[in-house]
């Protein structure tokens, strides 16, 4: 698929649309259908398409394995760690009425930051999933 | 009225692949038709206002699993499933005892889409009144999932987390292992 | 009768497809198809959860002015949750599949059955 | 501070160590970081268990939504029981498991791996934890998806299937309890144990509660390996990494065992049962189980192979104390629960401190070993005492109570099969004496050495620990009555 010039070129400037619209999902879940791990799944995709067309080396000198593996343990961390913050502030578990003075701004900022956590992770996942099923010394 | 069409031709799509599903051999068309059922529940979620998980339904059944077996597929170039030597009877009994169990099940549950049955009467008129003064997010499928049940949702994460390390071990780019085969029996 | 028939052809319909995929996993057969029959069965389950939060001349569970009936939020919710776990499971069991490909040569039950016995 | 949040960090130490572990270089740091946090959780369990001793109870609101609209722990006495077997299973493997995961697993995989064995304790401890049915299957999933990798990393291929073969009737075990909590959910709208006790009860004869009832009970028996649906298990048990039979057969069928206890008697009651009759079926199925799966292990030629089978036979003892249903009965599966645990994991410990130095369990390749490995082999002599259940061991402490439990209610035929399973293990116990100590040295085998005293100390700890609580019935009876009373189960009458 690396010599088709049109599926090159689509693909070169679906790239940011699709990860743009990644975000979209991620931050509007409170208004409309989506969340973290929509959008996780998005983003991954995005990556995905690309390795498809220019190669997996074009995705894996930008997200190389170890990198990956960070993100993934860092959003379950940054989630349980929300849980975490709010237990030392002297809440219960995820309860994000205490992140704020107001309850309603504690729970916005909560929801989005344990979202943010699921979509990293998620994201991450996927693509070490991608790796594996996609690596060379598997196919013998 | 449209609704219930929908629903119905949905609903036939649906089985249809099912059993067609049972009946191929060919795995590359087993697979296209599993990404066809995932799309159409996609669709029949949306048709029972389950926007969220049409969503995901669509994301994920359709998309990445697909892409999965897909790939699974190419790595162990076999394409089409044996002739089995003989037809085993005793799946078809256990399934028609555990369906048989399903529709003797669904003699007392409320009728669907009844609005005064226990699942719409009991803790969920509390999310859809006090979801907004609560968590401020008028998605409350987005406030139960991260603020009410949110629990739920880290663990969810957490399962994620433990099938993308489970991957890179089975099949993260490590070559055959050494095995003692004398000691497979 | 027909009562009886319009509150419960959805969940009659969604038992089929759940045995449907019930039964291309527990059949003996090749590893792949029984994934995929693994992935319809929890699909239908899904379909059964989705069901019972359905209400009639309902809406998505999103709060808007206008609207007054709404779909039950949690059966979504716990149904976002299991679609995870469902592809969780497909990865890690499509990845046995492909060890087991490499160690056996083969990915069908039968076979690797008739290898494990005659060694 | 930290006690008011106890039960919740007792879960969600282990969760936030797993990915930090993930992260950590190859070598022995990830088996440090792991050993630190499972006796930190084991430490926290004993502390849970003494607030709850008295018979109270602790609530927490995740998220501090009151339940049912929120996530709630409920911790009794039978919670912090099986938390601490838990827990304490776990604390005692990581210093066995450092010599035989250096020797089984690549030296790079070890950050991984400690991480999936993490994780698998951080699922089994949030079921032990949780007082909401989906909550428990979300973690009942983590616990086994990692379970499934961890038996994969097995040495020979057949541990690849055996994976595969527990992954397949697992997710249709965890499907068949989501349609089960579906079935309930659809009659009563809550997801909340408590909650869902006090709305079940009116509509006990509700068609769609019976369904939804038997699916959740099969779901859990495919977990359990309750006979007939045990065909996973053997094998699993049998190629999985030493360290990793010692931890899952230690832990894993006696939490779902807790699962089965908490649906049946809190979920539902034990009038549920006594209406439709299922103490029957508990019964027939315990007591087929006890005579079948140890006759299996009987004609086994291997010592992994015979202690999987056994391990189905006990816990079919488990389901059997269940079904008479009453305080005596389920004193007896909780007991067993604990003492189970002590005697399987002393024997896999064992049987891995053989595999390490011999690298088999087949009969063939470790005949007359346990003269060159006396220690070890007295520690399967020991606990296999314990098993049968000869008076001064923590087996023979469950053996009396399923037999008090039996003779009860006059049940001369149930009397007779636990008996018979006694018999039974006295003939495989033997097999394996008999092997291990009288038969000629196989001739090719090179001589080996006794295990070293990394392995050693765990297994002879479990084996003094059975003997203690063989004597020293306070701890396992006490905290087990207590349990059984907040169970709701009463003492058998006419």
């Amino acid at each position: 698929m690396k010599h088709n010039l049109v599926l090159r070129f689509i693909t070169k400037y679906l790239f940011p649309v699709i990860a743009l619209f990644a975000l979209y999902v991620q931050f509007h879940g409170d208004y409309g259908p989506g969340g973290g791990f929509q959008a996780g799944v998005i983003l991954s995709v995005a990556f995905i398409l690309y390795a498809m067309v220019f190669g997996m080396e074009t995705i894996e000198q930008v997200l190389p394995l170890g990198l990956l593996r960070i993100l993934a343990s860092a959003g379950v961390l940054i989630y349980s760690g929300t849980g975490v913050i709010t237990l030392l502030m002297g809440g219960n578990f995820l309860d994000y009425d205490i992140l704020s003075l107001r309850p309603i701004q504690g729970q916005h900022i909560g929801i989005m930051v344990i979202e943010l956590g699921v979509g990293i992770t998620v994201s991450a996942v996927m693509l070490i999933i991608f790796y594996a099923f996609s690596d060379r010394r598997n196919h013998d | 009225m449209l609704d219930t069409f929908i629903d119905i031709t949905l609903l036939a799509f649906l089985t249809t692949t099912a059993i067609a599903i049972i009946k191929v051999r060919n795995l590359f068309v087993v697979i296209m038709l599993f990404s066809i059922f995932s799309l159409h529940s996609a669709g029949l979620f949306v048709v029972m206002d389950a926007a969220d998980v049409a969503f995901t339904e669509a994301a994920v059944g359709a998309g990445i699993s697909t892409v999965l077996m897909l790939a699974t597929l190419a790595l162990t170039k076999d394409h089409d499933e044996k002739r089995p030597a003989h037809h085993a009877r005793l799946p078809l009994l256990v399934v028609l005892i555990t369906g048989a169990a399903l529709v003797y099940g669904t003699y007392d549950i409320p009728s669907f889409g009844d609005p005064h049955s226990p699942a719409q009467e009991h803790v969920k008129p509390y999310y859809i009144e006090h979801s907004i003064e609560d968590t401020g997010v008028a998605n409350t499928v987005t406030a139960v999932l991260a603020s009410y049940r949110g629990y739920d949702t880290l663990g969810e994460v957490t399962v994620i987390f433990t099938a993308g390390i489970g991957v890179m071990l089975l099949i993260g780019g490590r070559l055959t292992r050494k095995r003692n085969k004398e000691d497979d029996r | 009768m027909i009562d009886i028939i319009i509150g419960h052809y959805n969940y009659w319909i969604v038992i089929l497809l759940m045995m449907a995929g019930f039964y291309t996993v527990i059949n003996r057969g090749n590893l792949i198809k029984k994934i995929a029959g693994l992935n319809i069965f929890q699909t239908s389950v899904f379909l059964l959860y989705i069901s019972i939060g359905y209400v009639n001349e309902g809406t998505t569970p999103i709060i808007a002015e206008g609207f007054t009936r709404y779909a039950n939020p949690l059966p979504h919710v716990l149904i976002l949750t299991a679609i995870v776990v469902g592809v969780s499971t497909t990865a890690l069991g499509l990845a046995l599949v492909v060890r087991i490909k490499r160690a056996y040569g083969t990915i069908e039950e039968d076979e690797i059955h008739d290898k494990d016995m005659s060694l | 501070m930290i006690e008011q949040n106890l039960c919740l960090l007792l879960v969600v130490i282990p969760l936030i160590a797993a990915p930090v572990t993930a992260m950590l270089p190859a070598g022995r740091s990830p088996w440090l970081f792991t050993l630190v946090i499972t006796w930190l959780c084991f430490a926290l369990s004993i502390w849970q268990l003494t607030i709850v001793l008295d018979g109270s109870t602790i609530s927490y609101e995740l998220g501090g939504w009151a339940p049912p609209w929120g996530i709630e722990y409920h911790i009794d006495a039978l919670n912090a029981f099986v938390a601490l077997i838990v827990s304490g299973i776990a604390a005692i493997t990581l210093p066995y498991a450092l010599r035989t995961v250096e020797k089984e697993i690549q030296l790079q995989e070890t950050s991984l791996f400690y991480a999936l064995f993490l994780l698998c304790l951080v699922g089994l401890l949030g079921i032990a934890q949780t007082g909401d049915v989906f909550n428990l299957f979300v973690f009942l999933e983590i616990s086994s998806l990692s379970s499934y990798v961890l038996i994969a990393m097995g040495k020979q291929r057949r541990a690849l299937t055996a994976a595969y073969q527990y992954l397949i009737m697992g997710s249709i075990g965890a499907t068949f309890l989501l349609i089960g909590i579906g079935l309930i959910y659809a009659e009563t709208g809550t997801l909340n144990m408590q909650d869902l006790h006090q709305r079940l009860q009116p509509i006990l004869d509700h068609r769609t509660v019976h369904t939804g009832f038997v699916f959740m009970v099969v779901g859990i028996a495919l977990k359990l390996a309750l006979f007939p649906l045990h065909l996973w298990l053997p094998n699993a048990y049998k190629y999985s990494p030493s360290a990793i039979s010692v931890f899952l057969s230690a832990t894993a069928t006696k939490v779902a065992v807790y699962i089965m206890l908490r649906m049946v008697f809190t979920v539902f009651s034990t009038s549920f049962l006594k209406i439709t009759h299922t103490e029957f079926i508990f019964l027939i199925l315990g007591a087929f189980g006890v005579i079948v799966a140890s006759m299996a292990a009987i004609v086994q030629h291997d010592l992994k192979r015979i202690l999987a089978y056994s391990s189905i036979a006990q816990i079919s003892y488990m389901v059997l104390g269940m079904g008479f249903a009453s305080t005596l009965g389920i004193t007896a599966t909780v007991v067993h629960v604990f003492n189970h645990a002590l005697m399987k994991g002393a024997l896999f410990m064992a049987a891995g401190a053989i595999v390490y130095r011999v690298g088999s369990s087949r009969f063939e390749n470790i005949y007359g070993i346990g003269r060159q490995m006396p220690w070890t082999f007295a520690a399967i002599f020991v606990s296999g005492l314990s098993l049968i259940g000869i008076p001064g061991t923590a087996g023979f402490i469950s053996k009396w109570y399923f037999m008090l439990a039996a003779l009860e209610q006059q049940a001369w035929l149930i009397a007779f099969v636990i008996l018979l399973g006694s018999l039974l293990s006295v003939v495989y116990m033997w097999k394996i004496f008999e092997a291990l100590f009288f038969h000629r040295l196989a001739c090719t085998a090179p001589p080996v050495t006794e295990a070293p005293l990394s392995m050693m100390l765990p297994m002879w700890t479990l084996v003094l620990a059975n003997i203690y609580f063989g004597i020293n019935t306070e701890l396992t009876v006490g905290v087990a009555e207590t349990a059984v009373r907040l169970l709701g189960v009463t003492a058998y009458h006419e």
